[in-house]
């Protein structure tokens, strides 16, 4: 096998790590940089999808963005000195048992599947512009639906705060 | 040559994105705190992101959709981070605490 | 155990080796980092020899830190009472070693001008406390005098004097 | 509220002149070991003995224990003297202060009836030990003669 | 006034019978006997009055204790003691901490002190003490605290409520400046409840000035309050030349005046610079340490001590002042001048610093008059009130300056007032140089030992900080019987709670900086 | 792309590791410079000397100081949460080690040119603030905690007027390749196209770094020292070399995008680099030096009501300019 194939051995034993301690971790906190963990796993999966790009998006987007808020939301929901915890029961040796076996079935299958069907094809190069003209030319109607979206969601996180706040 | 390469497999691909599907689903069933649940929901977005990239790469014929597509899942997933963000403050401010399961109160 | 009762031994690393320590400690001794310690008067003191005036940090040793797991060095400046003394121990025991102390100002040393009989409130030295390295009496010793504390110090680390001594006019 | 921005901003870039001019000009740091102030002549260090004028074998301490009964905080410990041959009053043999406890005050100089105490100009002790500084003045006179 | 107030009181409060004593024996105007039960209503004409609970504290006179009230108004001097008897094996009082925000603390202090249990007060936890206390200190007696009151003795317990997120900023934090401890009840970033825990400077200079004579109670006072030291020793000295009716010489008067301004630039440039640092800016800092050294290097040049300097003896001066002192003095003072344009540009002006300081901790005229703050603080809430002009001692009255006052009540309004009492202590300096008189700088007659009259004796001075009282009570020994030192900072800090509710934590620093703190004067 | 990282990793490895290990070296020399820089500067700007006895003008000083941190006593405070509290001093170095990859120090000099670097650098510098949580949230101390959380809520309202000045730039030249970026200045810088972009990109990156009038995390006078206050040692030391190592990487982003980065006559492309990124470093130690600490609620008003509008309006109004 080449470096690349054990470094992409790598990014993916990390992708399913991290959402396996998202999933499983007692503390909340620990969930979070789980999360954080897969995501630099699937940024590092996109690399090898060849979209550099989205790449960097996924990271600046799920990590600087995402998991920051999450953070917040760790830090401002459980007041500051007690450590929200999560299942710790038998409830969580369970879940994790069925979450092993079932990936153990799929990857079964899976690798079975890939030896029958290996394409062996290339993974597409997708450029920058590109990727920028296929926005604006052709799905412009869903961009500009995105862009409200987030305003609009935006401005109901504030309401809800606000709303919340004049409650107390 | 390449094309023997492990990263070359559509189906490797696919399962970690079915695995990251599998992760979330568990994690929002069993999960009590709603942060938790929506950590779990972040795996799922990125699982069904991870397959759009992956099937756009290996079948698509030179279009760039799959890859557009996952962009917009990551403006839904910002969107809904910062409403779940509200939702969690205010819930935890009605509430005194954010366990999904022990809100029966919804109204007012 | 110590003359004052409690463990002199400063040392942490058992097995030394002669060459490597030695450059630890000059190095350790040109970069005393201060916990800021201030109590009373000579707190005042303290901050006048880090000022322009004359300059701690000329040896490194301008650095205050206001975390102990910082610093270096405490140099308890002032009156230490019995409500202080167990916040006192606390941050000296916080502190990572290899660490000193200096202790400044008579109240310091001493207790100083406070000690009389029947009172209820004063650790007489500081030394009951924590061990002490370094003493620079005066109330308030002028700046010169820390300074001179830290070259003291500085000797007691190293072994050696890297200054010119300064005698004063008895 | 754009001039309110722009006037804050102004002083900022004053502010920013200020320490940028301080950083051309000369320092003021007088090093220390390798330089020294002029201390002032009547700088309070801890109590010596004077020399009598007449006679600089001889301190002027008569041992009479005012300056122990005045002093504030119990720091002259001890104070004897022998009465020798041919003079009027005792002299010191044996004048113990301890100098952790002084609060350099200035009042046993101030109480002495015969002028027999002043200050030294000794401003920058340290030690490694309290008993370090526990004087005895008479011995110190006797090493200052020396010198 | 006395007199009318004296007519008023009599009408007003049943059974009240307040006699005029002579200020410049005495150092009050007038004193009131009560007993317990007509205290509220003596309070209440007081309030009503808006005099203002300048002091409250307690003496024991072995056979009974004495509970001593000072009431003044802050613009025209009328101060009047109210004095309580009361039992000293059962010690109980009234508490009039419903109707005086700043007897809340005195009350709490007497009784850890004396043992006086006030009724009606809402916490009577200790303020000072350790937990090794098994007696009342200042009682002259050995009285032990009864086994009900050693719980007493933790003054303040965050771990009872679990649910709350707790600060301990102190004793040991930067910007405490010293040894104050102040646990914070934090919601988040905002402070929900400031508690001041004292004491861990205490020195018990009180008690120790009931073992010392008078002489020997002089290197004290610079120690009490180090940074203006100059004023703590005026006010000693002044206090027992009122009380052994000493008089002071021209030249020494003047002279002091000059080193006590001195000493007040002094303390207000450290103020600055420490206030500038607990905002973050640090070479301020610096700077004013710089202009600190030439001020110290004049004063040493006279006092022969950098900090403490027990410069002021009873009858005039520890020695002479030189033409080198007055030289410097002039130099400094063209110097200091100058300076100000500096701080101007690096601090007055600085926007960041505007918008750190200014709305925040706002002090109404009726707060501060019901918590008794005093000094710049006081200044701030736009009251004109500077003890040097109103109750003027040493030689003040000859003087011209200018008593600057704030008109918001804010942080910034304390910076401001204080950069303008430094020009204005330049302009005392510049007068008092050109005014000084020749003659003996010390009174021909002080006897080596001090002997005076049976009585009690109050004289205020106004320190860097605010209004310093002593009040010295002899017995016709050489020592005092009981000494109490009504503390500027100590009524200024009792006003932190309040302000600080409500605040961000760096808001709640920055107005603690905003009273200048010293704590060793509010430990004692 | 994938070719260029495959042939990177696989046959030109020792490239990479030649990069690596430069990366590394100039890491610690210029945050030990740094430090000394601080202490000088600071000293002469109060009139002081500042370090002097170490060494010919206190040069040693820094290495003293490496060396004492790394002689302490390795002091694990009892109550933390261990992975997080030994995780985030290492992981603060990431961003630090993955920026320097794609910064060009001259025309030749740069461990990989990526065609989307500044991307790179701006989605790794996140995860500085992730070890920042980790070390306030795992170190049990309510300082840290405060510090941390602080820390969050400012990196969040920073960010976003550091990508939105950055993006005119981007706009101008066509590229997200930073090297391109240089390129396209070679007439004219884009510091004089974009002034304000410029203005605003250089007070985000102070705050991003913490430093004054931005260091609410480590506010001295508030928190004791901020999030790293339970750390000593070199923990403590890898947090201060990181800081600083942040200072000059924003320093050098704010050159090769604004000041035209390696590109100056007569001298070798590397000084000129050089020379404008320290000349930055001075200003932010200038800073820091000069104003007081601005206050949570104003830090967080003045990027959301200030600089995100205004940068805002500076991309629009680049973009519409661009179009005609």
């Amino acid at each position: 096998m080449t470096p690349g194939e054990w470094i992409f051995i790598a990014v993916m034993a990390t992708t399913l790590a991290g959402s396996l301690a998202a999933v499983l971790s007692g503390s909340l906190i620990y969930a979070l940089f789980g999360l954080v963990t897969a995501m630099f796993g699937i940024a590092g999966i996109y690399i090898y999808l060849n979209a550099p790009f989205l790449a960097m998006m996924q990271i600046l987007i799920y990590v600087g963005a995402i998991s920051i808020l999450i953070a917040f939301a760790v830090m401002l929901a459980g007041p500051m000195y007690l450590r929200p915890k999560e299942w710790t029961s038998p409830k969580k040796f369970v879940a994790a048992l069925a979450v092993v076996l079932l990936s153990l079935l799929v990857l079964v299958g899976i690798i079975m599947g890939s030896f029958r069907a290996a394409s062996g094809a290339k993974p597409l190069i997708v450029t920058t512009q590109e990727l920028g003209r296929v926005f604006l030319d052709k799905l412009t109607l869903p961009f500009e639906l995105i862009s409200l979206l987030i305003v609009v969601s935006i401005i109901g996180a504030i309401m809800l705060a606000l709303f919340s706040k004049e409650r107390k | 040559m390449t094309g023997n390469l492990l990263y070359n497999n559509l189906h490797l691909y696919l399962f970690i994105a079915l695995f990251l599907l599998g992760c979330g689903l568990l994690g929002v069933m069993y999960r009590r705190t709603l942060i938790g649940m929506l950590i779990s929901m972040e795996l799922i977005m990125n699982g069904a992101g991870l397959n759009l990239v992956a099937l756009n790469s290996f079948s698509a014929q030179g279009n760039a959709y799959g890859i557009a597509f996952t962009l917009f899942i990551m403006g839904i997933a910002a969107a809904e981070a910062a409403i779940a963000l509200g939702i969690i403050i205010a819930v935890f401010r009605r509430f005194g605490h954010i366990e999904g399961g022990q809100i029966k109160e919804m109204k007012g | 155990m110590g003359e004052r009762g409690f463990h002199l031994e400063k040392e942490i690393i058992p097995v030394k080796f002669a060459l490597v320590e030695k450059v630890l400690d000059l190095a350790r001794a040109n970069s005393l980092w201060p916990v800021t310690f201030g109590l009373a008067c000579c707190a005042i003191e303290m901050m006048a020899a880090a000022m322009s005036r004359f300059d701690l940090d000329r040896f490194g040793a301008g650095v205050f830190r206001a975390s102990p797991r910082q610093g270096d060095l405490m140099i308890v400046t002032g009156t230490v009472t019995k409500k202080m003394a167990p916040v006192l121990t606390t941050l000296y025991e916080q502190m990572p070693s290899p660490k000193w102390v200096i202790a400044m100002g008579n109240c310091a040393i001493s207790g100083g001008p406070f000690v009389f009989e029947g009172q209820y409130n004063l650790v007489e030295g500081v030394d009951l406390l924590v061990p002490v390295d370094v003493y620079v009496p005066g109330c308030p010793p002028r700046p010169e005098a820390l300074l001179e504390g830290f070259l003291k110090l500085e000797e007691k680390i190293t072994g050696t004097r890297r200054f010119p001594r300064v005698e004063s006019a008895w | 509220m754009i001039y309110g921005f722009i006037q804050g901003a102004a002083s900022l870039i004053a502010g920013l002149g200020v320490t940028i001019r301080a950083f051309f000009q000369p320092v003021v740091t007088c090093q220390y070991p390798r330089e020294v102030l002029t201390i002032s002549p009547r700088f309070r260090g801890h109590t010596k003995l004077l020399a009598d004028a007449e006679n600089p074998e001889k301190n002027k301490c008569t041992a009479c224990g005012i300056c122990v009964k005045g002093c504030p905080s119990g720091s002259i410990k001890k104070v004897e003297g022998e009465k020798r041959e041919g003079e009027k009053r005792k002299t010191a043999t044996e004048y113990l202060l301890d100098y952790t406890t002084c609060s350099q005050c200035g009042i046993c100089v101030e109480v002495c009836p015969f002028d027999a105490l002043g200050f030294s100009h000794d401003y920058n002790g340290a030690g490694y030990k309290r008993e370090d500084f526990h004087f005895d003045l008479v011995k110190q006179l006797k090493r200052s003669k020396v010198q | 006034m006395v007199n009318g107030l004296i007519e008023e009181i009599k009408a007003r409060v049943m059974g009240a019978e307040p006699v005029e004593v002579s200020y410049t024996e005495k150092g009050y105007h007038c004193a009131l006997e009560t007993s317990p039960d007509k205290l509220s209503g003596v309070v209440g004409f007081f309030d009503e009055k808006r005099f203002y609970l300048e002091c409250l504290l307690c003496t024991d006179y072995t056979d009974y204790l004495e509970l001593v009230y000072l009431f003044n108004t802050h613009l025209a001097p009328c101060r009047v003691k109210v004095a309580l008897k009361i039992d000293p094996e059962h010690p109980v009082a009234p508490s009039i901490a419903a109707q005086y925000a700043s007897a809340y603390w005195y009350e709490r202090e007497i009784h850890e002190f004396y043992g006086v249990l006030f009724t009606g007060h809402p916490n009577m936890a200790y303020l000072f003490l350790h937990n090794g206390i098994d007696h009342y200190p200042m009682r002259k007696t050995k009285v032990p605290v009864p086994s009900e009151d050693q719980a007493r003795l933790d003054s303040f317990k965050p771990g009872e409520e679990e649910d709350t997120f707790f600060i301990n900023l102190g004793p040991q934090h930067p910007s405490t400046h010293g040894v104050l401890r102040v646990v914070l009840k934090m919601d988040g970033e905002y402070i929900e409840r400031a508690e001041p825990v004292l004491g861990y400077l205490h020195r018990m200079h009180e008690k120790m000035a009931e073992n010392r004579t008078y002489q020997q109670f002089l290197p004290n006072t610079g120690r009490m309050d180090y940074l203006g030291a100059m004023s703590f020793n005026l006010g000693y000295v002044l206090a027992v030349e009122r009380l052994c009716a000493i008089p002071v010489p021209d030249r020494a008067k003047f002279v002091r005046i000059i080193a006590t301004e001195l000493n007040r630039i002094c303390s207000h440039l450290l103020w600055v610079g420490a206030y500038l640092a607990d905002l973050g800016a640090l070479t301020p800092f610096l700077f004013v340490f710089d202009d600190r050294e030439q001020i110290l290097d004049v004063l040493e040049g006279v006092a022969g001590s950098r900090l403490t300097y027990c410069y002021f003896r009873f009858g005039g001066l520890y020695n002479d002042v030189d033409d080198e002192f007055i030289a410097g003095t002039r130099a400094f003072v063209k110097r200091m001048w100058s300076r100000f344009s500096l701080y101007e540009k690096l601090v007055t002006g600085n926007v960041i610093f505007i918008n750190r300081t200014r709305g925040i901790g706002t002090i109404a005229k009726e707060q501060a008059r019901k918590y008794g703050v005093s000094g710049p603080v006081l200044r701030s809430a736009g009251i004109a009130c500077d003890l040097r002009k109103i109750e003027s001692y040493s030689a003040y009255d000859g003087l011209e300056f200018d008593i600057p006052v704030g008109g918001h009540g804010d942080v910034l309004d304390t910076y401001k007032i204080r950069i303008a009492e430094m020009e204005n202590s330049l302009r005392i300096i510049e007068q008092a140089l050109a005014k000084l008189p020749g003659g003996p700088f010390m009174a021909e007659k002080v006897p080596k030992k001090l002997k005076p009259p049976r009585g009690d004796v109050y004289q205020v001075v106004e320190t860097p900080r605010g209004e310093l009282g002593i009040y010295i009570v002899s017995d016709e020994s050489d020592g005092p019987f009981r000494m109490k030192w009504r503390v500027p900072s100590f009524s200024n800090l009792m006003i932190f709670p309040e302000l600080a509710q409500g605040v961000l934590l760096a808001d709640a620093v920055a107005i603690l900086g905003s009273l200048d703190l010293v704590i060793p004067e509010i430990d004692r | 792309m994938v070719n260029d990282l495959l042939k990177l990793a696989g046959s030109d490895a020792g490239k990479m590791v030649i990069g690596l290990v430069g990366v590394l070296l100039f890491v610690v020399v210029n945050a030990l410079l740094l430090t000394w820089a601080e202490r000088k500067i600071a000293g002469h700007m109060q009139r002081r000397i500042g370090p002097k006895e170490v060494g010919p003008f206190g040069l040693i000083q820094p290495i003293a100081d490496a060396l004492k941190l790394l002689g302490k006593e390795i002091l694990t405070p009892a109550k933390v949460d261990k992975p997080l509290y030994y995780l985030a001093p290492t992981l603060i170095f990431v961003p630090v080690l993955v920026s320097f990859i794609v910064i060009p120090f001259d025309a030749s000099l740069q461990v990989a040119d990526i065609n989307v670097g500044i991307l790179v650098i701006l989605a790794f510098s996140s995860i500085t603030i992730l070890s920042i949580l980790m070390a306030g949230w795992g170190s049990e101390n309510k300082y840290s905690l405060i510090g941390a959380i602080r820390s969050v809520a400012q990196n969040i309202a920073y960010e976003i007027p550091m990508l939105l000045a950055l993006l005119p730039v981007v706009m101008l030249a066509n590229s997200l390749s930073l090297r391109e970026i240089v390129e396209k200045q070679q007439g004219l810088w884009f510091v004089v196209i974009q002034p304000l972009a410029f203005i605003i990109y250089f007070i985000a990156g102070v705050a991003e770094t913490n430093r004054t009038p931005f260091d609410l995390p480590e506010a001295e006078s508030e928190l004791v020292a901020g999030y790293h206050t339970e750390y000593s040692g070199m923990r403590f030391a890898l947090f201060f070399l990181a800081e600083y190592t942040n200072i000059f990487i924003v320093s050098a982003i704010a050159a090769t995008f604004f000041l035209g980065g390696y590109q100056g006559p007569v001298l070798p492309g590397i000084v000129w680099f050089l020379l404008k990124s320290y000349l930055l470093v001075f200003v932010i130690i200038w800073l820091r030096w000069t104003y007081p600490r601005v206050r949570f609620d104003q830090l967080l008003n003045f990027a959301w009501k200030g600089l995100i509008p205004l940068a805002f309006l500076n991309l629009l109004i680049t973009g519409g300019l661009l179009k005609i």
